[in-house]
C-alpha cells in the first residue's frame, strides 16, 4: 500500500535566517500560485496541495512514471551515483550526513545507503529523510524495514518544513542536502535554499533532480502536448482525478527553468561548477548541484 | 527625287553606336573590308597599268560610307591621295568623323560629306575619281537602275565604279535573313529587305544595254564562314554575297 | 585649349624590349617592304652599344645560348639577320641523345641513314644573335632607337581637340620623353610592364627548380667530330642535364636541378665542378645523390665510381677537362603563360607572353615564331588599309599562336613531371614509351617535324 | 572574511553577466583585444579541487579517487567533488586546457629566445611556419610527459559518447592555438586543412607516445615529423593537383577566345 | 579596475580579478555578443570573396566587347579586393573561423560572375545591383546591431573597446562604398538588362541564402 | 684502350634488336652494359669480370635457383647450395638495392671501397680473445668458439655478373657470423631461421626468404615459437633498424655490443640458447619420472 505524499506547510510566520536578508516580505498573507490560478493565499495553497496528494498518494509511482515514460529510476541511479556518498580519500572514512527532504517513500534514501554502506563499506553515513507529509514519512518507515539492519541504524526520519528547518538541525552540520521531485512544490522556494545553505557545512553540496525545460524545440512542442493532454486523460481514466494530475503538469510548467533556477541557488550564495545543472534525456529533468563555499 | 529611304537611314542611325565595336554587329562588315582592297586590286592590276595614275596616288569617292569603315581603310592605303565619303544619315556620320580623329595618319586624307549623291555636284567631263565605290548599299537603296545612273559619272575616265552586293536568290534569304538575323543574331534585325537585292545579271544587263563607253563588268562571289570569315568562292555570286565593278573606258 | 604638357611623338609600333624577340619583329617590319613604310620605334632599359660592339675570342663562349630550329633560322634568314650572325660561332648538330637517367631507356634523334646529317637545330649565344640582329636593323636604318631609356610609366592617351588618342598607349621614358604607339609590343621579359598595363594576367607555376648554365670544354671535338655533332639529354630525377655542343671542342651545358644542389654547384671549385658534371652523365643517381652531400672531393670520388660503373662510352658526351671561368650561373625555372596576347593596341611577344621550362630548348624558337606570325598579321593590315592597333586586326596573331604555345608549354611541363619520378610505376611505363617511340621512325619523324616548326600544321 | 565577500560578488557579477552555458569556455569565438577576457573555464572552488587533484594523477590516474584526495588537499569535504559537472572528466579538461594555455608563454620563450640567439641568425623570426608548428605541437606533446603513464585511460574516458565532442573540441582549440601563434594568418580552406592535418597528427603522436620507452621520447619527435611532412607532402601533391586543373580550365576559356568566340 | 590580461590575450586559467570596487571599465563580451561578431566577420569575408571573383569573371567578356568600361571595373575591383583584405586581416586577428562553404562561394561567384557577363552589359550590371543591394542592407543590419550594443553599454556606465568602434567605421566606410558602386551600376543602364525581375530577383535570393548559410557554417 | 672514333652512330644503328648489344668489333673498355644480354649463348659465353664469375643465361640462372632451393630444404647443412640460392635469386632487383642501400651510406661507401674481407688471416683472434666480452669483437670470438665455426667456412660468390655487386654479396656472407654475434642467435636450425627472418626484414634478400620456408620443418614448440617471439622480434627489428650491411665490422671491435645494438635500433632477443638448455632438462626430467620413479616431484 503506497501511501500518498502529503505535504503541508505550518501556517506559522516565516522568520527571516540569519544574515541573508532576501527581498520578500515576512508577512503571511503573500501571495502564491497554485498549478496555474494565481492570487491565493499561501495557507490555502498549502491546503490545496495536501489534498492533491492525499488524492494521488497511493499512485505517486505511476505519475512519476508517466511523467518520465518511466525513466525516473534511471535518474535517481544517476543522481546518487554522480554524488557519489560515501566515497572518502582517507581511512577510516570521514561521517557524512546526508539530509533527504521531501524524500517519504525514501527512494533517494535507500539508494543513498546502498551506495555508502555496501560500494564504499562505508558505515560512518547517516541519512535523516525529512518530509512535510507524515504518511510519506510513514510509507519510508515501513519500506526501510526491508533494509539490512547496518543501513535502518544509520537512517532516520523528521517531519519537517525545507523551508523551516527544526532547531534538531545544527547549522553547518549536514554534508549533502539532497531534495528529488519535491521542490517544485515549496511555496518558497528562495528561503528553502537558504535554510540549506545555513544547514549546510562550508564545503557541503546541495543537490536537486527535477523535472525542468525541455532545451530542443522539437521535443519540448512534442513533451508540452503530451503533458497537458496525455497525463490528465490518463489521471482521469486510471486515477479517476484530473485536477491533482493537471496540477502537478503545470507545477512543473511553473517551475523556473535551468538556468533561472541556477541563478536561484547562486543568490542563495552557493557556488555552482560549470553551467550549474546537468539536463537528463533532452531537458525532461535535470540536476542541479550548488556548493557551500568554504568561507561562506 | 531621291533614292534614300527614311526608315533605312534611321535604322542605320539606331545602329551607330555600335558601328565600331569589335564584337558587335557591325563585325560581319568589318571582316568583309580587307576582300574589297584585294577586289579592287585585282580588278585595277587586270588592266595594263597606264603609268601616270599610280604615281599620283588614287582618289577614291565611297557613297554610302556608313561608320567609314572602308573610308578609313582606304585613306590608310599608301597609293591613296584623297579619299571623299557620302552618307545621308547624319548619325552614323558623325560616328565616322569622331572616330577618323582617332587615327592622326587619316588627317588631311578623308573628307566626310553628309549628302546624297544626287545633290553632290558631278565633276568636269573628264574630272572624276580614279574609283568609286557603292559597298553594301545597291540593297538598301529604293531604285537601283536610276542610283546607279547618278553615280557613274563620277567615275574618272580609266578608273572603275566598284560595289558589293548580294543576289535575290532562296539561299541568301535563307543564310541573310533568315540564319543571319534570325537565329544567330550576328546581323542585327531589319538591316535587309530580301526585295531590294539584285542580281548579278540584272547589273550586268544594265551596263551592257545601252551604256556605251563602259568596259567589260568584273565579279567576284564570297560566302561567310562563321568562326574563318569571309572566303571566295568561284561561282557564289549566283548564290550570295558578290563583288562586281566596271571600268570606264577612256575615250 | 592648347595643352601646355609636351605633345607626345606618335609612332605605328613601339617596341618594348630589345631582346632576340623585339630587335627580330622590328628587324622583320623593316625589311619587309610593305611595314617599311611604319614609323617604328625601340625602347631598351640596357646599352644597346654593348651589345653592338660584342665580340669574343674564338675559344670563349657566352654561357647564355639557345638552340635556334630550322625554321627559325629560315625566318632570321628571309629578314636578312642570319647573315649578320656571326657564323663562325654558330654550332649547327645533326644528332640529339635523349635518355633516362633512372632506367637508360634512350632515344636518338637523327635524320634518316641516308641523308647528309642535316640540322636539326643551331646553337646560337643569344649576344652573338642580338648582335646580328642589331647589326642588320641599323644596316636597313629607320627605327628610332631609345637607348638606355627605362620606361617609367604607360597610361592612356587625352582626347585633345585636334586628336583623340584616348584608346592610344603612352609611353613615358625615364627623360620626359612620350611616345604615343599606334601598337605597343610587349618584348620585355617575363614580368613586363606593357602586360601589367594591359590588364592581362599570367597564369602557371614555378618548378622549384633552377637551370645551371656554364661553357665546357671536352676532351675532342665529339665523337661524331666537327661534321656530326651530338646534343645530349639526360633525365635525372632532380631534372634533366642538357651537354650542348658549341664550335671545336667546346660545348655549354644546361642542368636543370634543385635549389640547393645549384647552390653546391656554384660554390664548388672547378674541378669539383667538372667531376659532377662528368658524374652526373655516367653515374647512378643514388652515386649523384651521395657526392650533391659532399662538400669537396667529388673529383677522387668519381674516379673510384667510374672504375665500378658500366656505361657506353660513345653513347654520353666525352669526358669534361675544362670550364669556362665565370660562366657557372643559374636561374630559376618557371612556366607561365598569358591570358591573352594582344589587347586594344597592345600585342605581347616572346617572354611576356610565356615562359618555359628550357629542357626542350624551345624557348628562343616560340618568341621567333610569335613574332613571324606578329610580322605577318601587321603586313596583312598594313596591305588593307586596316588601323594595325587595334584588336580586331590583331585577333589573327592571337588565335595562331595561343593554341600552339599552349599544348607546346603543356607537352614539356608534362615531361618535367613525368621524369621527375625516381622510382614507382611510372619509370618502367615511361621507359618503355621512350623505347617504343624510339623504335618507331615515322612517328619519331613526325616528332622533329613538329620540332623543327617546319612539320603539319595541327592547331 | 574579506575574501568571502569578494568570492559571493564574483557568483553575483557572473550572474549579472548572463554567463550562461558550458560550452563557451571550450568554444572561444572573437578573441577581443580591448575587452577582458571572460572569465576562464574553471571558476575559483572547480580550479582549487582540480588544481589539487592533478598533483596526485601520476599516483592514482585521472579517476575519483584522485578528486577527493585533491578536494581534501584543498580543504574541501569529500562530497564537495559532486559540484564537479562531469568528475574525471572534468580533471582531464582541466589537463587539457591548462596545457593548452601553458603554450602561449612558453611559444613566447622558444621564438624570442631564438631570435635573440645570434648564433643561427634570428632562426625565430625567419623559423618557417611548418617548423613553427611542428615545434609547439612538440612543446605540448612534453607536457604530457608526467601523466603519460595515465594517458591511455584518460583516452579511454573521452572516447565516451558524451565526452567526445568536449574532447574534439578541445582539440580544435589546441590546432588552433598552435596555428595562431606560430603567426599562420591564413583565412583560406587551408584554415581547416592545416588544422586537420596538426590534430591527427598530433593525436596520433599522443598515442604513439604512451607506449615509447626511447629516451627523451625522441621517437614520439621522429613520428610527429614524419606524419607533418606526410601530410604536408600530401597537401603540396592536391594543391599541385588543384593548381594545375585551374589553370587547364582557364587555359581553355582563353583558347576559345583566341578562336574568336565571345565568351 | 578589472585588470585587462596581456594584449595577446592568453587568458590565464586563475579567475579575473575583481575587488576592485568600482565598476570596471570595460565589460567582457557575453557569449551571444561574440558569437554575433564572430559570425557577422564570417559572413562578410564570404560577400567580399564572391565580390571580388564576380569582377575577376565579369571583366574579360565585357572589357572585350566594351573596352571603354575597363577602368571602371578595375577601380570597382581593386575596392573590393580592399575590402576582402581588411576582412581578412580582421578575421585572423579576431581568430575568427572562416566559412567552410569557401570553395563553394568561390565557384558559385564565379559562375555567376562570368554567366551575367556573357549575358550582355545590362545583365552583369543588373547583376552587381542586386548583389550590392542585399550586401549594403546586410551592412546596415549589423552597423544598427553593433550601435545598439554599444548604448546598452554607455548606459551601464562601461567604455566600449577600439576595435569594437574601429569594425563599426570600417563597416560604415565598405558600405558607403559599395552603395556607390550600387549607383555606378544604376548609371550603366542595369535597369534595361532583360529580363530584369527574374535576374535581380534570383541573385539577391541567392545571395540571402549565402548570408544565411555563411553565418552558420 | 680508347675506341677507334668510328661514327657513333653507324655503331649503334646496327640491325640489332638491342641497342648497345656488346660487340666482338669493338672491344669497349669497361665492363658488359649491366642490362642483361640474353643473345649470347652457352657456347661463346663473355669473359668473367672476376676470378670466379660465370655469367648465366636467365635459362641457367632459373634452374641453378630452383635446384638449389629444393635441395637445400631437404639439406640445410649443404652451404654452397644456400650461397648458389641466394646468388641466384638476387639478381634481377634485390642484390641492386642492397648495394644503392651501401651507396647511400657514408661507411657503406667506405667499405665498398676498401673492400675488407673476413678470414682467419684478416682478423686478429688473438687479440680479439683478449678483448672483454661485452665488446663486439670479444662476443663474436666467443660466438666462435662456442659454434665451434671458423670465419674462413664462406664460398666465394660466382654468379653476379656486376662486380661491385658480387662483392656487396660477399659482404653479407662474410658479416653473417657477426649478425650470429650481435643478435647472440645459436645457429642450431631455430636461431638460423630467426636469424635469416631479420636479415630478410632489413636487407630483402630473396634467399633469407626463402629460407623461413624452413619453419615448416621445426617441433611444433620451435614453430610456436618462432611464430609469437622471434618472428614479430625479427620483423620489427628487421625494419626499424638501420642496414646492417653498412656496419665496419673491422672498425667495430672495439665498441659495446649493446651501445651498437642502441646505435642501430635493435632490441636484443630473449636468449635462445638458454631457453632450449632449460627446455632440454625439463623433458630429460620428465622422462625419469615416466620410466623412473612416478613419484619424483615435478620440478615446477
Amino acid at each position: 500500500s503506497r501511501h500518498v505524499r502529503l505535504f503541508s506547510t505550518t501556517p506559522r510566520s516565516f522568520k527571516s535566517p540569519s544574515d541573508h536578508a532576501t527581498s520578500t516580505s515576512s508577512s503571511t498573507d503573500r501571495t502564491t500560485h497554485f498549478g496555474f490560478e494565481d492570487g491565493i493565499s499561501e495557507a490555502e495553497k498549502t491546503e490545496r496541495v495536501a489534498g492533491v496528494f492525499h488524492s494521488v498518494a497511493e499512485s505517486y509511482d505511476r505519475m512519476n512514471d508517466l511523467m518520465s515514460f518511466g525513466v525516473h529510476r534511471l535518474w535517481k541511479d544517476h543522481f546518487v551515483s554522480s554524488l557519489n556518498p560515501g566515497s572518502s580519500s582517507s581511512i577510516p572514512p570521514k561521517p557524512q550526513h546526508i539530509l533527504d527532504i521531501a524524500g517519504g517513500t525514501g527512494d533517494i534514501a535507500f539508494r543513498m545507503l546502498h551506495n555508502a554502506h555496501t560500494i564504499h563499506r562505508n558505515t560512518s553515513v547517516h541519512v535523516t529523510i525529512s518530509d512535510i507529509n507524515p504518511s510519506m514519512l510513514a510509507v519510508g518507515k515501513q519500506r526501510s524495514l526491508s533494509l539490512p539492519p547496518s543501513q535502518q541504524s544509520a537512517l532516520s526520519f523528521l517531519p519537517a518544513d525545507a523551508t523551516a528547518l527544526p532547531a534538531s538541525i545544527l547549522p553547518n552540520s549536514i554534508d549533502l542536502y539532497t531534495v528529488a521531485f519535491g521542490i517544485r512544490n515549496f511555496a518558497n522556494i528562495p528561503l528553502a535554499l537558504r535554510e540549506a545553505y545555513r544547514v549546510l557545512k562550508p564545503g557541503g553540496v546541495f543537490a536537486c533532480l527535477e523535472f525542468s525545460k525541455v532545451e530542443n524545440p522539437v521535443l519540448d512542442a512534442v513533451y508540452k502536448r503530451w503533458s497537458f493532454s496525455g497525463i490528465p486523460l490518463i489521471g482521469q481514466l486510471v486515477a479517476g482525478d484530473r485536477d491533482s494530475y493537471q496540477y502537478l503538469v503545470e507545477s512543473i510548467e511553473r517551475f523556473p527553468s535551468q538556468g533561472e533556477f541556477r541563478d536561484m541557488i547562486v543568490d542563495a550564495g552557493f557556488v555552482v561548477g560549470g553551467d550549474g545543472y546537468e539536463n537528463l534525456t533532452g531537458g525532461v529533468a535535470a540536476i542541479h548541484k550548488g556548493m557551500k563555499p568554504l568561507d561562506g | 527625287f531621291t533614292t534614300v529611304s527614311p526608315d533605312e537611314v534611321s535604322h542605320f542611325n539606331a545602329l551607330a553606336s555600335s558601328w565600331w565595336d569589335p564584337q558587335g554587329p557591325s563585325r560581319i562588315l568589318h571582316l568583309m573590308n580587307p576582300l574589297r582592297h584585294d577586289f579592287i586590286r585585282d580588278c585595277r592590276f587586270s588592266v595594263p597599268v597606264s603609268p601616270v595614275s599610280t604615281t599620283a596616288g588614287l582618289t577614291y569617292l565611297d557613297i554610302g560610307c556608313g561608320g567609314g569603315i572602308f573610308a578609313e581603310s582606304a585613306a590608310r592605303l599608301r597609293s591613296t591621295k584623297s579619299v571623299t565619303a557620302i552618307d545621308p544619315s547624319p548619325e552614323v556620320l558623325t560616328i565616322a568623323k569622331a572616330h577618323a580623329r582617332r587615327d592622326p595618319a587619316l588627317r588631311g586624307k578623308l573628307e566626310y560629306l553628309n549628302t546624297p549623291v544626287e545633290q553632290l555636284p558631278a565633276p568636269a567631263p573628264q574630272e572624276g575619281y580614279d574609283v568609286v565605290s557603292i559597298f553594301e548599299v545597291l540593297e538598301h537603296v529604293s531604285n537601283p537602275a536610276q542610283f546607279l545612273d547618278r553615280c557613274m559619272p563620277f567615275v574618272k575616265p580609266g578608273g572603275w565604279l566598284v560595289m558589293s552586293t548580294i543576289a535575290r536568290t532562296w539561299m541568301s534569304w535563307f543564310t541573310t535573313n533568315l540564319m543571319a538575323e534570325d537565329v544567330l543574331g550576328i546581323v542585327p534585325k531589319g538591316t535587309h529587305d530580301w526585295r531590294k537585292y539584285v542580281n548579278e545579271d540584272e547589273l550586268r544587263g544594265h551596263f551592257l544595254g545601252k551604256r556605251d563607253g563602259w568596259g567589260e563588268a568584273r565579279c567576284m562571289g564570297v560566302i561567310y564562314v562563321p568562326g574563318i570569315g569571309w572566303r571566295e568562292v568561284r561561282g557564289s555570286e549566283k548564290v550570295g554575297n558578290y563583288f562586281f565593278a566596271v571600268r570606264r573606258l577612256e575615250n | 585649349a592648347y595643352s601646355s604638357k609636351p605633345q607626345p611623338d606618335i609612332y605605328d609600333v613601339v617596341c618594348v624590349g630589345g631582346g632576340p624577340a623585339g630587335l627580330s619583329l622590328l628587324t622583320a617590319l623593316r625589311a619587309n617592304s610593305a611595314t617599311a613604310g611604319l614609323r617604328v620605334a625601340l625602347v631598351e632599359a640596357q646599352d644597346l652599344n654593348k651589345t653592338r660592339s660584342w665580340t669574343l675570342p674564338p675559344d670563349r663562349f657566352s654561357n647564355r645560348c639557345s638552340s635556334l630550329t630550322p625554321s627559325s633560322a629560315r625566318f632570321l634568314d628571309k629578314i636578312g639577320a642570319w647573315s649578320h650572325v656571326k657564323q663562325e660561332r654558330v654550332q649547327p648538330y645533326q644528332e640529339m641523345q635523349v635518355w633516362d637517367g633512372v632506367t637508360d631507356a634512350r632515344i636518338e634523334f637523327d635524320w634518316a641513314q641516308g641523308a647528309t646529317g642535316s640540322t636539326i637545330a643551331y646553337m646560337t649565344e643569344n649576344l652573338n644573335l642580338t648582335s646580328g640582329l642589331l647589326s642588320r636593323l641599323d644596316e636597313l636604318g629607320g627605327t628610332t632607337i631609345f637607348n638606355a631609356a627605362k620606361v617609367e610609366n604607360i597610361t592612356l592617351g587625352e582626347d585633345t581637340e585636334d586628336l583623340d588618342l584616348s584608346q592610344w598607349p603612352i609611353v613615358h621614358l625615364s627623360g620626359g620623353k612620350q611616345l604615343a604607339a599606334r601598337l605597343l609590343v610587349g618584348a620585355d621579359g617575363a614580368n613586363s610592364p606593357v602586360r601589367t598595363f594591359a590588364e592581362i594576367k599570367s597564369r602557371g607555376w614555378d618548378y622549384n627548380r633552377h637551370g645551371v648554365v656554364a661553357t665546357l670544354q671536352l676532351e675532342d671535338h665529339g665523337w661524331g667530330g666537327d661534321a656530326m655533332k651530338i646534343a645530349y639529354q639526360r633525365f635525372l630525377p632532380t631534372g634533366p642535364i642538357a651537354m650542348l655542343p658549341m664550335p671545336g671542342k667546346f660545348s655549354t651545358l644546361v642542368w636543370s636541378t634543385t635549389p640547393s644542389n645549384a647552390v653546391l654547384l656554384k660554390s664548388l671549385p672547378a674541378k669539383d665542378f667538372i667531376a659532377l658534371v662528368n658524374a652526373a652523365f655516367r653515374l647512378r643517381t643514388v652515386d649523384l645523390d651521395f657526392m650533391h652531400t659532399m662538400t669537396s672531393g667529388q673529383d677522387d670520388e668519381l674516379a673510384w665510381r667510374l672504375q665500378h660503373t658500366s656505361f657506353v662510352a660513345e653513347a654520353i658526351p666525352q669526358t669534361v677537362v675544362g670550364v669556362q671561368e665565370g660562366t657557372i650561373a643559374s636561374f630559376p625555372l618557371k612556366m607561365r603563360h598569358a591570358d591573352t596576347y594582344i589587347g586594344e593596341r597592345v600585342a605581347l611577344i616572346g617572354d611576356a607572353a610565356h615562359t618555359t621550362h628550357p629542357l626542350a630548348g624551345q624557348g628562343l624558337n616560340l618568341g621567333q615564331a610569335d613574332v613571324e606570325s606578329l610580322a605577318k598579321t601587321i603586313e596583312y593590315s598594313v596591305l588593307h588599309g586596316q588601323d594595325l592597333g587595334t584588336r580586331m586586326s590583331l585577333e589573327g596573331y592571337n588565335s595562331e599562336r595561343y593554341t600552339k604555345n599552349h599544348v607546346f608549354l603543356g607537352v614539356v611541363d608534362k615531361l618535367h613531371k613525368l621524369y621527375s619520378f625516381e622510382n614507382g610505376p611510372l619509370v618502367p611505363l615511361r621507359s618503355l614509351g621512350l623505347n617504343a617511340v624510339n623504335a618507331m621512325r615515322p612517328l619519331k619523324n613526325f616528332l622533329m617535324d613538329q620540332a623543327a616548326g617546319k612539320g603539319v600544321k595541327l592547331f | 572574511m574579506a575574501p568571502s565577500r569578494a568570492f559571493t560578488r564574483l557568483a553575483a557579477h557572473r550572474r549579472v553577466l548572463g554567463v550562461v552555458g558550458r560550452q563557451y569556455q571550450l568554444q572561444r569565438p572573437y578573441y577581443s583585444y580591448d575587452h577582458p577576457p571572460p572569465p576562464g573555464p574553471f571558476n575559483q572552488t572547480e580550479h582549487a579541487i582540480l588544481s589539487a587533484a592533478y598533483t596526485h594523477v601520476p599516483e592514482h590516474g585521472f579517476t575519483q579517487h584522485a578528486l577527493s584526495l585533491g578536494a581534501r588537499d584543498a580543504g574541501y569535504l569529500d562530497i564537495s567533488t559532486a559540484v564537479l559537472p562531469d568528475g574525471p572528466f572534468s580533471l582531464i579538461q582541466y589537463h587539457l586546457i591548462t596545457k593548452r594555455q601553458a603554450l602561449a608563454p612558453k611559444s613566447r620563450a622558444i621564438f624570442n629566445a631564438l631570435d635573440a640567439a645570434p648564433g643561427d641568425g634570428a632562426k625565430g623570426q625567419t623559423m618557417k611556419i611548418d617548423d613553427r608548428v611542428e615545434r609547439l605541437a612538440w612543446e605540448r606533446l612534453l607536457s604530457n610527459a608526467d601523466v603519460i603513464h595515465r594517458w591511455q585511460q584518460a583516452l579511454a574516458v573521452m572516447a565516451q559518447p558524451s565526452h567526445v565532442p568536449a574532447s574534439l573540441r578541445e582539440l580544435a582549440l589546441l590546432a588552433d592555438e598552435i596555428y595562431h601563434l606560430s603567426g599562420d594568418g591564413a583565412v583560406d580552406p587551408s584554415w581547416y586543412t592545416k588544422r586537420g592535418t596538426v590534430s591527427t597528427a598530433y593525436v596520433g603522436a599522443e598515442l604513439f607516445m604512451t607506449n615509447d620507452r626511447s629516451p627523451g621520447f625522441a621517437q614520439t619527435r621522429e613520428f610527429l615529423q614524419r606524419r607533418l611532412e606526410e601530410s604536408s607532402k600530401v597537401g603540396n601533391a592536391l594543391g599541385g593537383v588543384a593548381q594545375w586543373m585551374e589553370f587547364t580550365a582557364v587555359a581553355g576559356v582563353n583558347i576559345l577566345r583566341s578562336k574568336g568566340m565571345r565568351i | 579596475f578589472l585588470s585587462t590580461t596581456s594584449r595577446n590575450n592568453a587568458n590565464a586559467a586563475s579567475v579575473a580579478d575583481a575587488s576592485a570596487p568600482q565598476k570596471p571599465k570595460r565589460k567582457p563580451l557575453t557569449q551571444e555578443q561574440r558569437d554575433f561578431l564572430s559570425s557577422a566577420l564570417r559572413v562578410n569575408q564570404a560577400g567580399e570573396l564572391a565580390a571580388t571573383l564576380i569582377y575577376t569573371a565579369q571583366t574579360p567578356p565585357l572589357v572585350n566587347a566594351h573596352p571603354h568600361l575597363r577602368p571602371l571595373l578595375s577601380h570597382m575591383y581593386d575596392q573590393e579586393a580592399g575590402h576582402l583584405r581588411t576582412f581578412n586581416a580582421l578575421i585572423a586577428k579576431h581568430r575568427v573561423r572562416p566559412t567552410a562553404l569557401y570553395p563553394v562561394w568561390s565557384a558559385a561567384a564565379t559562375a555567376l560572375g562570368w554567366g551575367t557577363a556573357v549575358l550582355g552589359r545590362e545583365a552583369a550590371m543588373a547583376c552587381t545591383e542586386a548583389v550590392e543591394t542585399e550586401i549594403g542592407d546586410h551592412y546596415n543590419e549589423q552597423i544598427r546591431t553593433l550601435l545598439e550594443m554599444f548604448e546598452r553599454w554607455e548606459a551601464e556606465g562601461y567604455e566600449v573597446g577600439d576595435d569594437l568602434r574601429d569594425l563599426t567605421n570600417t563597416l560604415r566606410r565598405i558600405r558607403d562604398e559599395e552603395l556607390e558602386h550600387l549607383d555606378h551600376a544604376v548609371e550603366h543602364d542595369a535597369k534595361q538588362a532583360r529580363p530584369y525581375w527574374l535576374l535581380t530577383g534570383v541573385i539577391r535570393a541567392g545571395c540571402r541564402g549565402a548570408i544565411w548559410a555563411s553565418e552558420r557554417v | 684502350m680508347k675506341a677507334p672514333t668510328t661514327p657513333l652512330r653507324t655503331l649503334l644503328r646496327k640491325p640489332i634488336p638491342h641497342p648497345y648489344q656488346f660487340l666482338p668489333a669493338v672491344t669497349i673498355a669497361t665492363s658488359i652494359s649491366h642490362s642483361h644480354n640474353a643473345t649470347f649463348s652457352v657456347l661463346n659465353r663473355p669473359p668473367p669480370n672476376y676470378p670466379g664469375h660465370v655469367p648465366l643465361t636467365r635459362l641457367e640462372r632459373a634452374a641453378l635457383a630452383l635446384g638449389s632451393g629444393i635441395l637445400s630444404l631437404r639439406d640445410p647443412h649443404r652451404g654452397d647450395l644456400i650461397a648458389a640460392l641466394g646468388e641466384a635469386t638476387a639478381t634481377p632487383y634485390f642484390i641492386h638495392r642492397l648495394h644503392r642501400a651501401m651507396l647511400s651510406s657514408l661507411t657503406g661507401r667506405r667499405i665498398l671501397r676498401d673492400r675488407p674481407r673476413i678470414t682467419s688471416q684478416s682478423l686478429n683472434l688473438p687479440y680479439l680473445r683478449s678483448l672483454p666480452t661485452n665488446t663486439v669483437g670479444g662476443t663474436y670470438v666467443a660466438w666462435l668458439d662456442r659454434e665451434g665455426v671458423s670465419p674462413d667456412t664462406r664460398a666465394d660468390v660466382r654468379y653476379i655478373d656486376d662486380e661491385e655487386c658480387a662483392y656487396v654479396m660477399q659482404r653479407y656472407r662474410e658479416s653473417h657470423d657477426f649478425y650470429h654475434a650481435l643478435t647472440g642467435l645459436p645457429i642450431v636450425r631455430e636461431g638460423e631461421v630467426a636469424l635469416k627472418a631479420f636479415e630478410f626484414a632489413n636487407t630483402l634478400l630473396p634467399m633469407t626468404g626463402l629460407s623461413l620456408l624452413a619453419v615448416g620443418t621445426m617441433k611444433p614448440v620451435e614453430r610456436a615459437r618462432f611464430w609469437y617471439v622471434y618472428g614479430p622480434w625479427a620483423v620489427k627489428n628487421g625494419l626499424k633498424s638501420q642496414e646492417v650491411i653498412n656496419i665496419y665490422w673491422e672498425e667495430e671491435m672495439e665498441t659495446d655490443v649493446q651501445e651498437l645494438r642502441d646505435r642501430l635500433g635493435i632490441e636484443q632477443p630473449p636468449d635462445l640458447r638458454d631457453i632450449r638448455k632449460r627446455e632440454r632438462e625439463e623433458k630429460r626430467r620428465a622422462k625419469e619420472r615416466a620410466n623412473g620413479n612416478p613419484a619424483a616431484p615435478a620440478v615446477a
